[in-house]
């Protein structure tokens, strides 16, 4: 091995580590104030410049909550497996930084060496594969805090994630479909000027279940349900304090961009946007607007919905996510074969029936999943 | 609110009395639940309070006019008893109340459970058993309610006097401080 | 229907594939026990199969403590058995002692008492929504609406009684102060602001996919089971029941209030429906509201009762539609100045008693919006 | 057929509308950060920093409302405190507290004669509920609200323990935190002081008239 | 030479970990000592240049099949074994003599024929080969496989149908 190699492999790693742990820290803070705000409160405001009164707006508070975090005492419940109880954070950190070298990031400072650091045949495969192992920390931090509530959010987690990936996979089997290639910066290149793939009717039913699949395997609201605190007080982390409880909080949080940053890959046009012909590098900042656009939207919903019923999630995955997206990879097969007669008619016509297909199929399903759910109407008494 | 008239109920079960300062209906003893199942039969199906009430053995004095039509002064023993009163009033026909009360001896406190009849009587007479001691017959679940289960006596009572403390169980700190006072230990 | 009433202590049956069941004690540390309530839980799975609560830890011998002061000094206790809605409480405790001592209310108190009142009921329901909402999983917001909300409420409060949740502002004959100058505009402006937050909220949850399908058919009560368990409040009307005291008893000056009791038509109550029943109970009260202080007059607010006294032997027992049902005070007057014997009826414990029945073969989660849709307090269920 | 959804959307409208709210529309959707919506807008606006930033008026205890009540406080009239206190020790409050904080004990002279006032006053405020209960069964307007809230102290047992004199505060100090409720209480003890003196005055009038008739009687005898 | 420090290092931690997951009795343990074997398997699998291959080593044995050996491991009685309690089973001799069989009979006749596979060129399998390999001459036996996988889908569904508790009848409204 050359000394050289490895440095480019350094080069191509410690950077986007960087960059990743640093948005996060503002991501947190973001997510924070977003959801202060929607709820009408101020958030943090208070922590700024050390020993001075300037509050910044309170962007100091993520390295104040480190730095307690770091010092904060770790307790390990007697009876615990001590091990896994250590471990399991660590693998859940693991795979969500592993499979950030994935994404397509164009980032100046990258020679050809330093890209083949990550160049894989089969990213996207491997981008399931990795994020698959998240499954396993948790159910690892859930099993070794020797508590009810850990382990029934550790089950919870998993069937969650097992079912939930079968939609998010079949969802981005389209798009790798449609390119015929399981190489990032391929699906990313075929989508360039603006020839988003959100922008086809089969495209933007999978980006969408590709997003709500994605917010399950994220464990955000309102599929949070392996940590519910008001059913299962934190689920898995129950236990866990200190230091290892940031990791695991750092891990979900590098999950949440690797996974938008993957739906930004396959639906969004990856790091495509206007002014790219002056400025090559824009492309990475176009990326991580558009992933800070997802996260967004994450927090909004965050701020707005309850979560679902354990039974309700499983059935909201077998009985409408997948079916759904099934269907939706035979109507982008018929979309592209109808690409290739290459007319505008049969194209107009493609889009029409895609369209009222995957919208029937999806209120379909609705109907016959929910029922009798409906708004009621009530009587008065004088 | 219109109010029940306790006639027909008095009518119906002649063993029963009618307190009237109380306003109450004094249930005749064994008779508690025949005389529940009749009033919610007749329209009674809300049961809204229960609870016991303690009268320790007292000196009543009373103003009677006697024979002679002077008033004197009569002093008269009470002796101990619980009642366990009922607030029954009738959702259907939106009148009430008719209150209930089952008269029972302090040491031997026993009464018929309500509970079959008017589910509302659950919680409350276990409260009523944890408090004022009074046995439920036919209770489904008799248990402590508010106080915890090794509790002894019923707080309720008006002769209960409380412990020093509670849950005073030995602790190390009294062996530490015996040994501080016997200076063994160096703080 | 002794049938119906019937308590069943047995466990489910569980068929099919064998396994160990996980008894879980849900409290009293738990973030939705509503305080320090605790459910002894056993689950098969996620299904709830058994369920007993356990109650006490809040308890203080409330009736105790009362019986050994004067009627006056128990009235701050009173305060805090439903620390939500002190003015309500003060109320019913006032109606019970008023009636040992045949005081009449001034009518300017009697307006007074139905403002603080209905402001209570507002108070309660719109956060009770909020923390309904929160049991189903929302991060706080629709809870942080409502505490926006009564924070408005609260503020009134503190302006006529110095404090803000343990108000202590009934006294026996009437009030114990004049509202201040200006108060009354000030409560309009608040209760004419009201209804457009609650367009909002309810543009925010009524319709809620996530809620709906949450909320409807979780929980039900059926119509026979909630009379007989005594259940009151808008549990006992989202079970079909149009019972409401305001309209039964008529208790201060009720009668003079146009308003309308929302129920449910069906046989059975969910907790959609109580959460509903609610969302509309608080338009009512607006209603009433807006009545009263068109209504209020100048005048005396205090009537010739003396702070102490001693009422002759009687017994009398005052209810009221709180929010949270009926609250009633049983009291006992022996001659002297104390009570002998001084009882609440809890609408939140008697309330519980259905807990089981409406849990029973539902998921763990379904527990939890269960027992926020009855709306407890843990003062009040304990006292 | 309604939207797929649309309830969700709606709510996200709503969030939204929230959001936004919160940075243009202080008075309604951030009620607690922003005073300006009270009608009587006397409050501190440096409130939301409170230990670092004291507001001006929170230094003086001025209050936020007429009705605000904290602990209780003895009033004196002015001068030295003991010489007009108002207190005379009738132990009524002591007597009607609910959560019994309050411990007084008579002050006697040298000769053991009781003189009205209390020799020890002690109220526990980690026990006080603020109920206003004494202030209430007082028949000689002696013991009043007081609102000054910054009590907390490092020591747990003497420190929350109110004495005598860290109880005593002037009227004058009074009519600054609740004027208007102040200012009642005066007139109702000047009315008070008044009929009395009325009283004592057609006692006296009675009492001069019954003399006179005496003296005219006697007069009259004496001229017979 | 980088390949071979690569190579001895994942065998170590394939080896390992294979030899953990037979020797501790705790289950949890030991499910998570054999993942930790399939992952050093993966890592060799890469280092050969199968990277679909590593990839679905991750994706089927990590992901799917120590999922489900934890979730079976939930259903049985005891989890947590003692850890130093027979640490040699009785039978370890004949285990031994089946691991030995199970090596010759494999192993034995592509060792024999390692020189000569040195010589041959070193092929990179990409996806897209591999996906053609798939369709075009091996296209039955996927037919036919992912019809046994259905029919295997089907009937446990079907099983589990049948050991669901009884429902009770649908409240009315």
């Amino acid at each position: 091995m050359s000394f050289e190699l490895l440095i480019d492999i350094l080069i191509a790693t410690v950077p986007l580590m960087l960059i990743f742990a640093t948005v996060f820290a503002f991501t947190t803070w973001l997510e924070r104030k977003a959801l202060a705000r929607i709820q009408n409160r101020i958030g943090p405001n208070k922590v700024g410049i050390p020993c001075t009164r300037i509050g910044l707006f309170g962007l100091g508070q993520p390295t104040a909550d480190g730095i307690k975090m770091i010092f904060k005492e770790n307790i390990v419940p007697t009876g615990a497996d001590r091990l896994f109880h250590l471990l399991a954070p660590i693998l859940a950190l693991i795979p969500s930084m592993l499979v950030l070298c994935f994404l397509p990031l164009d980032f100046p400072w990258l020679n050809e060496n330093s890209v083949k650091a990550f160049l894989l045949d089969g990213a996207v495969i491997f981008f399931f594969a990795i994020t698959g192992l998240n499954t396993l920390a948790v159910f690892m931090a859930g099993w070794a805090s020797r508590n009810k509530y850990s382990l029934l959010g550790g089950m919870r987690a998993v069937a969650q994630m097992i079912s939930y990936e079968i939609p998010l996979v079949l969802s981005a089997v389209i798009v790798v479909m449609m390119v015929g290639s399981l190489d990032a910066a391929e699906i990313a290149g075929e989508q360039k000027g603006g020839n988003w793939f959100v922008f086809y009717p089969w495209g933007f039913a999978a980006f969408v279940i590709f997003f709500i699949a994605a917010l399950a395997e994220t464990n955000r609201s309102p599929f949070d349900l392996p940590e519910a605190e008001s059913e299962i007080i934190a689920g898995y982390f129950t236990e866990y304090s200190g230091f290892k409880f940031a990791l695991f909080f750092l891990a979900e949080y590098i999950a949440m961009f690797a996974i938008s940053g993957l739906a930004v890959t396959l639906f969004l046009g990856g790091g495509d946007g206007p002014g790219l012909a002056v400025l090559p590098w824009l492309s990475v900042i176009w990326f991580l607007a558009k992933i800070f656009a997802l996260i967004a939207v994450m927090i909004w919903l965050r701020g707005t919905l309850p979560r679902l019923r354990v039974d309700q999630l499983m059935g909201f995955a077998w009985k409408f996510m997948l079916p759904l997206s099934i269907l939706n990879i035979f109507v982008a097969g018929f979309a592209w074969h109808a690409k290739q007669l290459d007319s505008q008619f049969i194209m107009v016509i493609t889009w029409v029936i895609s369209l009222a297909v995957l919208y029937g199929a999806a209120s379909g399903l609705n109907q016959l999943n929910r029922g009798k759910v409906r708004p009621r109407e009530y009587k008065y008494a004088e | 609110m219109n109010e029940i008239s306790h006639e027909p109920v008095l009518q119906q079960f002649p063993d029963a009395e009618w307190d009237e300062a109380a306003g109450a209906v004094i249930v005749p003893l064994g008779q508690a639940r025949t005389m529940a199942e009749w009033l919610l039969g007749h329209g009674l199906d809300y049961c809204s309070n229960v609870t016991g009430v303690d009268y320790l053995e007292r000196e009543v004095k009373e103003k009677i006019t006697n024979d002679a039509g002077e008033v004197e002064t009569v002093t008269r023993t009470e002796p101990a008893r619980i009642d366990v009163v009922y607030h029954l009033y009738s959702m259907q026909n939106k009148t009430g109340p008719l209150v209930l009360k089952q008269r029972t001896s302090r040491d031997n406190a026993e009464a018929e459970s309500l509970t079959p009849v008017w589910r509302s009587c659950d919680l409350q007479e276990r409260e009523v058993f944890d408090l004022f001691g009074v046995n439920f017959k036919g209770h489904p679940d008799q248990r402590r309610i508010l106080m915890w289960d090794e509790f002894e006596g019923h707080p309720m009572r008006k002769d209960y006097t409380e412990p020093f403390d509670y849950e005073w169980e030995p602790t190390p700190h009294n062996e530490i401080l015996e040994k501080h006072q016997k200076g063994k230990v160096i703080v | 229907m002794s049938t119906a009433a019937a308590p069943n202590y047995e466990l489910i049956q569980q068929d099919g594939l064998e396994t160990n069941l996980l008894e879980v004690s849900m409290g009293p540390h738990h973030p939705s026990t509503h305080g320090v309530f605790r459910m002894d839980v056993k689950l098969d799975g996620e299904t709830v199969v058994d369920l007993r609560p356990v109650f006490g830890y809040l308890h203080r011998n409330h009736e105790k403590l009362a019986e050994n002061m004067s009627y006056l000094s128990s009235m701050p206790f009173t305060d805090r058995l439903d620390y939500f809605n002190s003015m309500t409480n003060n109320w019913a405790y006032a109606l019970a002692a008023e009636k040992l001592i045949e005081v009449e209310v001034p009518e300017r108190a009697e307006y007074l008492r139905v403002i603080m009142a209905e402001l209570t009921r507002l108070v309660n329901h719109v956060t009770l929504i909020g923390f309904f909402i929160n049991d189903l999983g929302a991060l706080g917001t629709p809870l942080l609406y409502a505490f926006r909300e009564r924070e408005k409420i609260l503020d009134l409060f503190e302006q006529a009684s110095g404090a803000r949740m343990m108000c202590n502002y009934f006294r026996f004959g009437g009030l114990r102060n004049d509202v201040p100058e200006g108060w009354l505009k000030r409560a309009g402006e608040v209760v004419d602001r009201f209804p457009y937050f609650l367009d909002e909220y309810e543009q925010l949850l009524c319709e809620n996919e996530i809620i709906l399908s949450r909320t409807q058919g979780v929980g039900n009560l059926p119509r026979e089971l909630a009379i007989s368990a005594g259940v009151t409040g808008p549990m006992l009307r989202a079970s079909g029941v149009a019972y409401d005291l305001r309209k039964v008893d008529q208790y201060g000056i009720y009668d003079r209030f146009k308003f309308r009791v929302p129920y449910t038509e069906g046989d059975t109550g969910d907790c959609y429906d109580r959460f509903m029943i609610r969302v509309l109970e608080m338009r009512e009260s607006i209603g009433i509201l807006k009545q009263a202080l068109a209504g209020i007059s100048e005048g005396e607010i205090m009537g010739n009762a003396p702070r102490v006294f001693k009422p002759k032997p009687a017994e009398s027992y005052g209810r009221i539609e709180g929010p949270k049902g009926e609250l009633g005070f049983y009291l006992i007057a022996d001659g002297t100045p104390k009570p002998y014997r001084y009882r609440v009826r809890p609408p939140s414990l008697i309330n519980l008693t259905v807990l089981r029945d409406m849990c029973l073969g539902g998921k763990i989660a379904d527990a939890v919006i269960i027992l926020g849709s009855i709306d407890i307090v843990l003062g009040e269920v304990d006292r | 057929m309604s939207i797929l959804g649309g309830g969700i959307f709606k709510g996200m409208a709503v969030t939204l509308r929230n959001f936004l709210g919160s940075y243009t529309n202080k008075k309604e959707r951030l009620p607690t950060i922003d005073y300006s919506w009270r009608a009587d807008g006397a409050l501190p606006q440096g409130i939301g920093d409170y230990p670092k930033e004291k507001g001006e008026q929170l230094s003086d205890t001025t209050t936020v409302t007429e009705y605000s009540r904290n602990f209780p406080m003895l009033l004196h009239d002015g001068g030295e405190p003991m010489d007009t206190v108002r207190c005379v020790a009738c132990q009524i409050c002591e007597r009607e507290c609910p959560p019994q904080c309050i411990y007084i004990e008579k002050d006697y002279d040298e000769n053991g004669k009781y003189i009205k006032r209390p020799a020890v006053f002690d109220i526990d405020v980690s026990v006080c509920m603020s109920c206003q209960i004494c202030v209430e069964v007082c028949p000689f307007d002696a013991i009043v609200m007081n609102s000054q809230f910054e009590l907390s102290t490092p020591d747990r047992f003497g420190g929350l323990l109110m004495r005598r004199d860290d109880l005593l505060k002037s009227n004058d100090y009074y009519h600054k935190i609740h004027p208007e409720e102040a200012a009642a209480r005066d007139a109702k003890i000047a009315a008070e002081k008044a009929a009395k003196e009325a009283k004592k005055k057609a006692a006296a009038e009675k009492a001069r008239a019954a003399a006179e008739k005496k003296a005219t009687e006697a007069a009259k005898e004496d001229a017979k | 030479m980088n390949e071979e420090i690569s190579f001895w290092i994942l065998s170590a931690i394939a080896v390992l970990g294979a030899l953990v997951a037979v020797r501790k009795r705790n289950l949890i343990h030991g499910v998570f000592a054999l993942l930790v074997f399939f992952a050093g398997l993966s890592g060799l699998f890469l280092l050969l240049l199968a990277e679909f291959i590593a990839a679905v080593q991750v994706l089927v044995y990590i992901g799917a099949v120590g999922v489900l050996l934890l979730f079976a491991i939930m259903l049985t009685e005891r989890v947590a074994g003692d850890d130093d309690r027979r640490m040699i089973s009785r039978g370890w001799s004949w285990g031994l003599l089946a691991a030995a069989a199970v090596f010759v009979v494999l192993l034995l006749r592509p060792i024999q024929q390692l020189p000569s596979q040195d010589a041959a060129q070193p092929i990179k399998p990409s996806v897209e080969a591999l996906g053609h390999k798939l369709i075009n001459p091996y296209v039955v036996t996927l037919e036919v496989l992912a019809l046994l996988l259905t029919a295997a889908l089907i009937g446990a569904v079907t099983a589990a149908q049948g050991l669901r508790m009884p429902k009770e009848e649908d409240s009315p409204e």
